[in-house]
This record gives C-alpha cells, sequence and structure tokens, in this order.
C-alpha cells in the first residue's frame, strides 16, 4: 500500500532517535575539545627527531644526516644540511650530525616512509595533531629545535615500537662494544705475540635491519 | 463641493476602468492587454460593492453575490487568456498583438 | 468612517466567560488591567496592540526555539547531539557562575546576532527594489495568517467570519514572495526555484483547500473558534470528539499534513529551495539578515499551518479528556502545536524529496481526487448525522471504506511500475 | 472616506505604474499590488467575504497564473522590458481613455446620488451560502461548469502539441 | 538511439517534449533554453566537477561535463618519484578506498618486478580491500540519498558504520584515510589479533545496519519513484564505453575483475556477484546494497581463513628498489570499477610510464546519455549513482 515504506522509514528515524539516547553504537560523537580522542598506538601524524637524552637535545640526536629520508619523501618536504664535524653517536660512533634538518609540515602528508627508510631510527611520527599556525609560511616550517623530542616521549607514544627499537639499538651498542673490546683484545693479543693470524670476526655484525618491515606491529 | 461616499466609490471605479482601458489600448504586449481588461472588470466589481453598500438594496445579499460570479469569472477567463497567450507564443514566438494577425496557426 | 472600517477588528473582541479559571483567564486579565491604565478612546487600539505584539513575542521565541529543537531533533535522529555549545557567556563580574552551556538553547539568539552582523550582498544585477521587498513581505503575510487562529478559548486575536478564507487568503500570498525573491536575485537557480515555487502553489493551493473544506462541511461554519467548539464533546468524558476521529476527519488530516507541507516548503517538498540541486534555490543570493527573515517567514508559515490543522483536525484548544479541562487550554494548544512541529520534524529527518513532476503529478492525481471523495464522504457524515446504534457501526464502515478504497486504488496506480526488484547472481 | 480616498488613490496609483512599466514582472507585481487595494475596498466597505475571495483568486492565483505566462512566454531577460509601443497608439488610447473617463465623470458627478448613511447590510458567511446554495443554484452550478470548462480549455490549449511543436 | 527509447519515464513533463535530443543554446526556434552551469562550487557535484547542462524548463537537453580543476599531475609525479614514493601518492587518487587504490599499484609493481606476496598478506589484502568496499559503499548510499534530498539522516547512518571502519584502519595502519598499507611484495604491518577479534566482530554486525538501511529506504515510495527509470544505461552502450564496475554490473553484464583475473586469492573464496537487470540508478544503488552483503561473506571467510606467517616478501626491499625494464598492468575491482596501473619500467627507480585507468572518469563519459530527458534534480543523482571521486577523475 502507499505510505507503507514511508512508514517503515520513520520507524526506523524514531528507533535512531530513541537508540541515540540509550545505545553506544549509535550515539558515537565525541565531544571533543573536552573529550580528548583516545589515539591509536600506530597513529601518525607529522614526523619528529629522536634524541637520546632530554637535557641536551641537539646533541644526542640519532639522525647522522644521511639524508636518505630527504631523498625519499615523496613531496620532498624535508630539507637536511650535514654539519661539517663529527660526534659520537649513540654507540660511540663519530658521526655527523645535521646542522639543518628542516620538515615544512604544510607540505607533508604523513606517509611515514622517512620512518620505514631511516636505518638508525632517527625519525619516528609524532601523534601531535593540533598544529595550527597563524603563519602558514613560518609556523609550520619545523626546525630541528622543533622537531627534535626526547626518547622517553618516543616511549610515551608508541611503546611497542621504542621497546622494541631499543632492545634493538642496545644490542647493537653492546655488540659495538663488544667489537671494540675484541678489536682492543687483538691488537693487545697482536702486540704481545707480533707474528699473529688476523683476528678472527669474533663479534657479530650488527644485525641487518629488515628494511621492508617496519620496526612491530603495534597493537591494537 | 462636498461628494458622497457614493459618489467617490463611482469615480474610484471609473478611474480605473480608464486606467485598465487605456492599459489595454496602449500597450501591445498580450499579458498587459488582459490585465487591463482584469482591471476594468475588478472596476466593475467595485461599483457593485459600492451600491450594495450604499444603494438602496432589495436584498443585503445581491451585490455580494455577483462580486463572486464575477470573480469567479474573471478567474476563469485569466486561465483561459493566458492559457492563449501561451498557445499563440509558441506559434509566433511572440506576445505582441501586432503578431497574431492571422487566424491560421 | 473610522467605526465603520474597523468594524471588523473590534466588535468581535473576546470576552472572557466568567466560568473559566483563572489561569484560563489570566492573559485577559492581565490585558485587561493594562490597559485600564489609559484612556477610554485608545482602549481599542491598544486591545490589539497587545494582541499583536503577544503573538510577535510569543511565536517569535517560539520560532526562535523551534529552530534549535529542530537542529537538536534532527541531530538526535541523526544519532548526532545537535548544537550544545552556545550557552551564556562567562562574566567574571557577575558573583555567581552561570552554567556555561544551556544544552546549546541560546543558539538561536547567536544565530540572530551572526545574521545581524553579516554582510547584506545585493548582487550588481538584481532587481533591488525586488530584492530588498521580498524578505520583508514574507514575514508580513506569514504573520497575518497568525490573526485568526484560536490560540485559547478565549484568546483569538482576531474573530472573523470568513476566518478560513482570510487563513488561505494570507498564506497564499507567501509564494508570491518567493517569486520575488527568486526572481529579483537574476541568478538562474533562483529563477529555476521561483518556477518551481509558482507550480507548487499552484498545485498544493488546492488540495490544501479541499482537505479542509469537509471540516467547514461538518462545523457548518468558517470561523475557526466556532469549529474548535464543535469539537468540544467527550465520549465517556474520555474519547474527544475531535474531527481526526473520524473517518473523513483522519483522511482529511493525513491530506491536510501532505499539502501542508507543500504549502510551507518544507521536506519532502522543498522543491524550490533543493539544496541538492539548486543550491539554495531563491534564498541563494541572500546573505545575513534577509536570509535570516526568509528562515523566519518559513517557519512562521510552518507554525500557522500547524497551528490551522491543530484547530481543524486535532480539536484545536479543546481538552483531550473531560477531566483535564482544569489545565487552561492555550496550553493544551501550545502542546498539540508542538506536536505537529516535531512530526514535520521527523518526517523532514526521514523523507527525500520528490522531483517537481511527480510533486504536480501527486497533486493533481492523487490528492485533489481523494479530497474530493473524502468532501462526498464528510457529506454521507454529515447527513448520516442521527443514525445510532448499529446503524452507527454501519457508518463508520462505510465512511472508512468510503476513503480507503480509494487510497488504495490510487496509490497502486500512482505506484505503477514501482516496486522494490529482485535480483539475480552471478557466481 | 478619507480611509477611501487613499485606498483608492493607492490602488489607482497602483494600477496606472503597472500599466505604464515596462517591465512585465514589475507590471505584474503592481497589479498585484492594485489588486490587494481593492481587496482593502471591499473590506472597507464592510465586504469581508469578498475581500478575501479576492485577495486568494487574486493575490493567490490569477498573480500567479499571470507570473507563469510572463515566465514561459520570455526568451531572455532583456526581453522582459517590452519595447514601447508607438507614440501615436499610446496618444490615442489617452484620448480614448481621458474620452471615457470624462464622460464617466461627469455622469457621476452630475447624478444626485445620496448615499443611504446606513451601517453596512449585515450578511454572514452562512447567510451567503444559503443564498448562494438556495436562490442561485442554477447560477452556481453554471459558474462551476465554466470554471471545469475554462481549465479543461486552458491545459488543452496550453498544453504543446509534440508533433505540431517539433522543431 | 534516443533517450526516450531507454527510459520508460512517464511524466507529464517528458511527454511534453519532442523527445530529448542534443539542442543549440541559440536555437533561433527554441530560443528560450536556459543554460545552468553546475559546478564547479555546488553543493551535489562531489567535489569540484562542473556540468553544464542546458534546461528546456527542468528538462535537460544537453549536458557537458567538464572536469580537470582537481588535475594535480599525479602520473607525471609518480614518474618522478620512486617506486615507494608514487605508493603514498596512490592513497590520494580514490581517497575514499585508498587500501584498494595501493592494492591495485602494489598489483602492478609486483607484476613488473616479478616479487611474490605470502599468503597472510594475500588474506589481509582481500580483509582491506572488502572492508574498503563497505567504506565506499555505504559513503555512496549515504551521498546518493542526499543528492536524494533527505536532510542527511541516511548519510550520517552510513557514515557511523563507516567511521567503525575507518578507526580499524586507524588503529592498525595509523591514518583513517591515507592508509599507504599495501607494500610490494606484502603488507606494511601485521594485525593483532585483538585488531582481527574487532574487525570479525564489526563484520559480523555489518549486515543489522544493511537491513535497517533497507528498511528505511529501499521501499521507500519517493525514493523508488526517484530512481526506478531514471538515468537507464542499457548494457551494449555501457560495455563499448568501457564503463566498469558495479555501474556496468547494474546494466546486466556479468563483468568483476575478481572474477574474470582473480587476482589476489579471490578465487579460494565463494561470493557472488549481484546483477542488474534495469540498468537505472535503483539498479546502481541496489548493486551496491547487494555488493556490500556479499563483501561481508567474502570478510567472514577471510577471518575464518586467515592462516599465520610472513606478511612480506624476505626478498623485497624498501630502499633501491629497481625493477628490471619491462612492462606490467596490473588491475583491481576496485568498489567503483575496474582500477588499473600500467607501468613502463627502464631500470631505473623511477617508472619511465606511469599511467592509472581511472574507473570513475570512464564511467563518468556517459552521464550525458544517461541524463539526457530527465529533470536537473535527475542529474544531480544519477551524478551521484555514477559514484565519482573528483581526486581519481581528474589525477
Amino acid at each position: 500500500m502507499l505510505g507503507s515504506g514511508i512508514i517503515k522509514g520513520l520507524a526506523v528515524t524514531a528507533k535512531n532517535f530513541v537508540g541515540s539516547y540509550h545505545d553506544p553504537a549509535r550515539m558515537v560523537t565525541e565531544q571533543y575539545p573536552e573529550e580528548r580522542p583516545k589515539l591509536p598506538e600506530a597513529y601518525r601524524n607529522f614526523p619528529f627527531l629522536v634524541t637520546e637524552n632530554a637535557t641536551d637535545p641537539m646533541g644526542t640526536l640519532r639522525c647522522v644526516a644521511c639524508q636518505i629520508c630527504e631523498k625519499e619523501c615523496p613531496p620532498q618536504c624535508i630539507y637536511i644540511e650535514k654539519s661539517k664535524d663529527k660526534k659520537p653517536d649513540a654507540t660511540g660512533k663519530p658521526q655527523l650530525y645535521p646542522a639543518v634538518f628542516a620538515i615544512d609540515t604544510s607540505v607533508c602528508m604523513s606517509c611515514q616512509i622517512c620512518v620505514e627508510v631511516c636505518p638508525f631510527d632517527a625519525i619516528k611520527m609524532d601523534q601531535v595533531f593540533e598544529v595550527a599556525a597563524t603563519n602558514r609560511f613560518t609556523g609550520l616550517l619545523l626546525n630541528r629545535e622543533q622537531l627534535a623530542k626526547p626518547n622517553s616521549y618516543f616511549h610515551q607514544i608508541h611503546p611497542t615500537d621504542a621497546h622494541e627499537v631499543d632492545t634493538r639499538l642496545a644490542a647493537e651498542r653492546k655488540a659495538a662494544e663488544e667489537k671494540a673490546k675484541a678489536a682492543a683484545a687483538a691488537k693487545a693479543a697482536a702486540a704481545a705475540a707480533k707474528p699473529a693470524t688476523p683476528a678472527p670476526a669474533t663479534a657479530t655484525p650488527a644485525a641487518p635491519k629488515p628494511a621492508a618491515q617496519p620496526p612491530t606491529p603495534p597493537t591494537a | 463641493m462636498s461628494l458622497s461616499p457614493l459618489q467617490l466609490c463611482l469615480l474610484f471605479s471609473s478611474a480605473l476602468f480608464c486606467v485598465g482601458l487605456i492599459g489595454a489600448l496602449a500597450r501591445s504586449n498580450t499579458i498587459l492587454v488582459l490585465l487591463g481588461v482584469e482591471l476594468m472588470l475588478n472596476a466593475a466589481n467595485i461599483n457593485f460593492i459600492a451600491f450594495w453598500r450604499y444603494g438602496p438594496a432589495p436584498s443585503p445579499a445581491t451585490g455580494v453575490l455577483f462580486v463572486i460570479f464575477a470573480i469567479a469569472v474573471a478567474a476563469a477567463e485569466a486561465a483561459v487568456g493566458l492559457a492563449l497567450v501561451i498557445a499563440v507564443y509558441r506559434h509566433r514566438r511572440s506576445i505582441q498583438l501586432q503578431d497574431a494577425n492571422s487566424l491560421k496557426g | 468612517m473610522n467605526s465603520s472600517g474597523l468594524s471588523l477588528l473590534s466588535a468581535h473582541l473576546p470576552v472572557a466567560a466568567a466560568a473559566d479559571g483563572l489561569l484560563e483567564r489570566l492573559p485577559l486579565t492581565l490585558r485587561d488591567t493594562f490597559v485600564q491604565w489609559f484612556p477610554a478612546p485608545t482602549q481599542w487600539l491598544l486591545h490589539h496592540l497587545i494582541s499583536i505584539v503577544g503573538i510577535l513575542a510569543i511565536f517569535g521565541l517560539f520560532f526562535a526555539f523551534t529552530t534549535v529543537a529542530e537542529r537538536k531533533l534532527l541531530g538526535r535522529l541523526q544519532n548526532r547531539l545537535g548544537p550544545n555549545r552556545a550557552g551564556v557567556p562567562k562574566f567574571s563580574f557577575l558573583p555567581f557562575h552561570l552554567k556555561h552551556k544551556l544544552f546549546g538553547l541560546t543558539q538561536p539568539f547567536a544565530d540572530a546576532v551572526k545574521a545581524l552582523t553579516k554582510e547584506d550582498i545585493v548582487p550588481a544585477a538584481a532587481d533591488k527594489l525586488l530584492h530588498f521587498l521580498a524578505p520583508v513581505l514574507v514575514v508580513a503575510f506569514s504573520l497575518l495568517t497568525f490573526a485568526v487562529l484560536p490560540f485559547g478559548r478565549n484568546l483569538i486575536p482576531v474573530e472573523l467570519d470568513a476566518a478560513l478564507l482570510y487563513f488561505f487568503a494570507a498564506g497564499s500570498a507567501t509564494e508570491l514572495t518567493i517569486f520575488m525573491a527568486g526572481w529579483a536575485s537574476r541568478n538562474k537557480y533562483s529563477l529555476l526555484s521561483a518556477m518551481r515555487a509558482l507550480a507548487q502553489v499552484i498545485s498544493y493551493e488546492l488540495p490544501l483547500l479541499l482537505s479542509v473544506i469537509p471540516v467547514v462541511l461538518v462545523a457548518g461554519t468558517l470561523s475557526t473558534q466556532e469549529i474548535v467548539v464543535a469539537q468540544g464533546f467527550w465520549t465517556f468524558g474520555l474519547l474527544p470528539h475531535w474531527f481526526i476521529f473520524t473517518p473523513w476527519g483522519a483522511a482529511g488530516f493525513l491530506l491536510f499534513l501532505v499539502a501542508a507541507l507543500a504549502e510551507s516548503n518544507r521536506s519532502p517538498f522543498d522543491l524550490p529551495e533543493a539544496e541538492s540541486e539548486l543550491i539554495a534555490g531563491h534564498l541563494t543570493e541572500y546573505s545575513g539578515f534577509k536570509y535570516a527573515l526568509f528562515f523566519m517567514a518559513e517557519y512562521f508559515g510552518l507554525t500557522a499551518l500547524s497551528g490551522l490543522g491543530v484547530t481543524l483536525f486535532l480539536g484545536g484548544w479543546q481538552a483531550p479528556c473531560a477531566f483535564l479541562q482544569f489545565i487552561p487550554s492555550y496550553l493544551w494548544f501550545m502542546g498539540k502545536l508542538v506536536g505537529m512541529i516535531v512530526f514535520f520534524i521527523w518526517v523532514r529527518g526521514t523523507l527525500l524529496r520528490l522531483r517537481i513532476d511527480q510533486l504536480t503529478r501527486l497533486s493533481w492525481q492523487f490528492l485533489v481526487p481523494l479530497a474530493l471523495i473524502n468532501l462526498g464522504n464528510a457529506a454521507f457524515w454529515a447527513l448520516t448525522g442521527a443514525w445510532s446504534g448499529p446503524l452507527q457501526i454501519v457508518r463508520w464502515a462505510v465512511s472508512a471504506a468510503l476513503i480507503v478504497v480509494p487510497f488504495v486504488l490510487m496509490g497502486r496506480s500512482l505506484t505503477r511500475g514501482q516496486a522494490p526488484r529482485t535480483y539475480r547472481y552471478a557466481t | 472616506m478619507i480611509t477611501l480616498t487613499f485606498i483608492a488613490l493607492v490602488t489607482l496609483a497602483a494600477a496606472a505604474v503597472a500599466m505604464s512599466q515596462r517591465n512585465l514582472i514589475h507590471s505584474a507585481l503592481l497589479l498585484v499590488a492594485s489588486w490587494a487595494g481593492i481587496a482593502g475596498f471591499y473590506l472597507w466597505a464592510g465586504a469581508e467575504f469578498v475581500a478575501f475571495a479576492q485577495i486568494l483568486v487574486y493575490v493567490g492565483a490569477v498573480s500567479m497564473v499571470v507570473l507563469f505566462a510572463v515566465l514561459l512566454t520570455r526568451r531572455s531577460h532583456a526581453e522582459l522590458a517590452i519595447a514601447p509601443a508607438s507614440v501615436k497608439r499610446i496618444l490615442a488610447a489617452i484620448v480614448a481613455g481621458g474620452a471615457v473617463l470624462g464622460a464617466l465623470f461627469g455622469a457621476v458627478l452630475s447624478t444626485p446620488l445620496a448615499s443611504a448613511a446606513a451601517p453596512p447590510p449585515a450578511i454572514s458567511v452562512k447567510a451567503l451560502g444559503a443564498q448562494l446554495l438556495g436562490r442561485h443554484t442554477a447560477s452556481v452550478l453554471l459558474i462551476a461548469v465554466l470554471l471545469t470548462v475554462a481549465l479543461l480549455g486552458a491545459v488543452v490549449i496550453a498544453s504543446t502539441n509534440s508533433k505540431e511543436d517539433a522543431p | 538511439m534516443s533517450a526516450a527509447d531507454l527510459s520508460p519515464f512517464n511524466s507529464p513533463f517528458a511527454a511534453g517534449t519532442a523527445g530529448p535530443s542534443v539542442r543549440a543554446v541559440k536555437d533561433p526556434f527554441h530560443g528560450d533554453l536556459l543554460e545552468v552551469s553546475m559546478g564547479p562550487q555546488h553543493p551535489s557535484t562531489h567535489g569540484v566537477f562542473r556540468m553544464v547542462v542546458t534546461l528546456d524548463g527542468e528538462i535537460i537537453v544537453k549536458l557537458k561535463p567538464v572536469f580537470g580543476y582537481l588535475h594535480r599531475n599525479h602520473e607525471k609525479i609518480a614518474e618522478n618519484t620512486s617506486y615507494l614514493g608514487s605508493m603514498p601518492y596512490t592513497d590520494r587518487l580514490d581517497y575514499l578506498c585508498s587500501m584498494t587504490t595501493n592494492w591495485a599499484y602494489a598489483l602492478a609493481v609486483e607484476k613488473l618486478a616479478g616479487q611474490a606476496v605470502p599468503d597472510r598478506a594475500q588474506y589481509l589484502r582481500i580483509i582491506m580491500a572488502e572492508l574498503t568496499r563497505l567504506v565506499n559503499h555505504s559513503c555512496l548510499v549515504g551521498f546518493l540519498f542526499n543528492d536524494l534530498g533527505t536532510s542527511f539522516t541516511p548519510l550520517l547512518y552510513a557514515f557511523r558504520e563507516r567511521e567503525k571502519i575507518l578507526d580499524l584502519f586507524e588503529s592498525l595502519t595509523g591514518s583513517r584515510m591515507m592508509c599507504n598499507y599495501q607494500r610490494f611484495g606484502g603488507c606494511r604491518v601485521d594485525p593483532t589479533p585483538e585488531w582481527l577479534a574487532a574487525a570479525s566482530r564489526l563484520v559480523d554486525n555489518f549486515p543489522r545496519f544493511l537491513d535497517e538501511y533497507e528498511t528505511m529506504l529501499t521501499g521507500n515510495e519517493i525514493m523508488l519513484a526517484r530512481t526506478q527509470g531514471v538515468g537507464v544505461l542499457d548494457a551494449a552502450k555501457a560495455v563499448n564505453a568501457g564503463i566498469t564496475g558495479p555501474c556496468l554490473r547494474a546494466s546486466g553484464y556479468n563483468y568483476d575483475v575478481r572474477k574474470v583475473d582473480g587476482y589476489g586469492f579471490y578465487p579460494r573464496f565463494d561470493f557472488r556477484v549481484p546483477l542488474g537487470a534495469h540498468g537505472d540508478t535503483y539498479d546502481r544503488y541496489m548493486m551496491r546494497v547487494l555488493e556490500m552483503r556479499e563483501s561481508v561473506k567474502i570478510l567472514q571467510q577471510a577471518f575464518r581463513d586467515l592462516p599465520a606467517g610472513p606478511i612480506m616478501d624476505p626478498k623485497s626491499k624498501l630502499r633501491g628498489f629497481r625493477p628490471k625494464a619491462g612492462e606490467a598492468y596490473g588491475r583491481t575491482e576496485s568498489p567503483k570499477g575496474e582500477l588499473g596501473f600500467f607501468l613502463v619500467s627502464d631500470g631505473s627507480p623511477n617508472p619511465y610510464r606511469y599511467r592509472v585507468r581511472p574507473p570513475t572518469l570512464i564511467n563518468l563519459t556517459l552521464l550525458e546519455d544517461m541524463c539526457l530527458g530527465h529533470t536537473i534534480a535527475d542529474s544531480v543523482v544519477i551524478l551521484g549513482s555514477i559514484d565519482i571521486v573528483l581526486g581519481e577523475v581528474d589525477r
């Protein structure tokens, strides 16, 4: 009969009207400024640079200015200038560091490719999404001081990922120390016994980072 | 000179009639001619009401009834007249009276 | 001349019946005491001024809260919250802390401030005078209709013999203003909207009138107050004798609802301002307060038509049960009015828009014939008023059949060839 | 009396301007104002029912049909401003109209038309209805037939014949 | 063939016109045509799309789609970016279904480089693609009703369900719409068991939403009147114009790349392809609804059979990816139709030639044929039922 479909429709909207008062599956609205959204761990927004030490952020940047991210960045929003000198990195090896590291977040499309290609776990995705600025050029162009955030912050926003990275880095560091120790020992042995065979490569090389795979699957 | 209300009403209606007449005669646009005729009809209606109000009324409803019938006829006239205008426009692509000068479609 | 010219205004000043309760008479008592303070020759004017100011104030506020209610109700229908932010600003100099958000109820005032402070843009090519006149006239015409609605037992601004005719005469002018707005804007969307508005009003004026005529036929009067009085009976003091509780009345009410939706340009008949097709139709070139005026007029028109529906079919200010008469009649009227508005909002939240040819077809091929049949039905009802006992059952059955059978048959022919389909699958 | 003069002047002015307008839409809308003025006159004269009927029919219906016709028979906005008729024609019309006006005014003013200063004849809608369906049933039926025929005729005349209209 | 033969459109409006045909706007005899430019700013053109519509009254006698307002030079940019670098750009082609666009691109590159995809990744891809289909189709049916003139109610119901799926995407990939999930030789992240359980729960509940939605609207008389017999597209015309996806199947032509190509692990799944008979707007709408129901079935099978294992081909690498010289065409059944990527490699890190076959652009080509003889209100609905995304049309 004419009208039955319309009445059915009215019934459905009435059901939704009532449901919006008691059924959380129907009323999904979050009152944003008061209720903060619970961001999933995997959530990504713009990149930041990881520093080891919060007190000396510029001195302990993990970034070694290898410029891979700059090259791989699809919208090319990263700009890096290498330093002239070298500083010891986390493993104690002298490394270059970025004299200038800038990301234009007005261009960045949050694709995470810089994070995936970084061999030093130096760049990670941030979760701060309230990034409004009053100036579209300077306000959104972040320099290395603004980008640097301590490792503890990384732990805070991506705990699983950070834990994995730290474990791996610790293993690398230990391996490097052992290697150095072994090298020193070998040197000493070589000094002790002049005609000696070259030191065998006892230390395991640093575990190659699986390039294609992200550090860890985040937990939902 | 003092005018009685009835005279004033009649002057009003005759003036309105003449406005309609001049419009109907002077304008060559069919719609405006029709509207002029409508005005003349309305002027006549004013007379009915004026006489109903001030004249010696044999029946208290006659004037009003006349006007009601006149309005109904006027509505029909407007509908048919404007339909004719549209029909003429379809054939001639014009609503100027001068262009509708033949009886053939 | 003055006295005769205003005779229809001053002749029927409602007089409070002594039998009414204090609350029932309260608005009139207030007015009368106020008027007493002024010299006698100006009293009739004050009487009407107070009525006018009362209508403007009450229905102005009613409009304001209808907008926020509509948005909140639509929100809930759509599983949203609706506006809930606008509240009272926090003044630090106040000794007490006002609660910040009054459930968003101050939203209309914020909207009004916004509308007033917005730039008023008039297109360069527009017909400036008509562009300006349209919003002014549309509000004026839509307010005129309130004059004959009986808001309470003693509350009717103007009691006219031909009140219903007046209502439709005043209401018919609003579409003219929509045309003016659409045409004067010199915008193609507005022009299309103006054409649609004209087609719509020509098509729906008729079913609206025809759906009302059965009530006039049965009540035997064009006066709205008398129509309400005619519905003021109860069976066993419980079942009200409203016209909606008769077969012809129910059918007439449904027809009236559909036609009223079309007349007030509400979904599913909001073709003149069809958002998805014509941007905003005749409102495309309006901004700021002129836009707000159109908005206001639309709601005034809706409220007035709802009020008419309440008056004609839902017993007006009559209480639903005899023992509930202690509640003042104007509260009953407002309650029913709110119910009607909520229903309109509900419909808007559910239905989709008709196409212009379907709109006119629905009117001419369905509503008009049904309304005519319903007129005959009402005539049958009026003729068989003396039947009683088992004949009463026959009367009900015949009357119901007279309207249901044509409805089903014509509904079937209207939707011929249109049905949900079943589909085949390829694997 | 003052009210009547005011109503008359407004109505006449609206009608006169409407007839002299070049823009058809303006003409139509001004005529609506003029019709509303006539309704005001009926109201002043105490013929409520007629006044509302006038508004309902003219402002509500005839005006719509006129506007529809204007919109359907225009080709562009520019064409809404119609060409003025020839001066000769206008002059002739004004002379003819003036003559009629003079004759009518003379007739009205020279006739002693004493108005019965009685209150307006009281007529309720009910009485009007009784008259319509009592003494004037035949006329009502005739009007009904006329309206139906006019409606059908208008539809037939205005509907497009697709065979004829094909380009 | 004139549109009058196509449509059982029985309105007095259509009957009045002398059979719809394309007429010049400046026709001396039919001078009173109205040319309306709908868009690029118009609420119902689904983005910056423009239709130059010529109207006779409200009937469309001519319609010219104008696109390119959102042209972003996608293909040329991709030819100057590494293979991986184009992946996030493909998210932005059809921004409503980034997962399937990703997949189509990954498929083309995998063909080019000859990479294998582990089983688990294949299943995950199907899960993501079908979830995307749910997202896209629920979006479409919502927007379609908005075009039909509802006050947002069906759209918001659809968005409510879509949002739940987008939340899943966000918790897995980090972004709601720009997922950037597929990689050459697998997927980027492995969902946790909790994620899979949540997704499975959502999928099981999805038919309830569909039922409610259909109760509300599919039987609605106004909806039937507005969509049945409107915008009819016959199968022969559709095939000739290269229409794909639900639009083609609504015309009754059985063509689904999932069945035809059997890419991914689709042949392992048991699902049916709904076919329309009339090719009108109603059929196009129903195709989406029925496909959502089939997608739910596919998803349930996928969650049941999802194997354990790696999600990436161990041989694949992110940096220094240089496929050997050659060319490849990878195509998928995206929710909107056949989405293909054609790649030519010269052995360098960037593709030599990169070309997208966007389904919606090609589906849009017959817009005028579908709209002629209908009213301006229908044109909006027909456009809505084609399901365009301007990011993909204009690229």
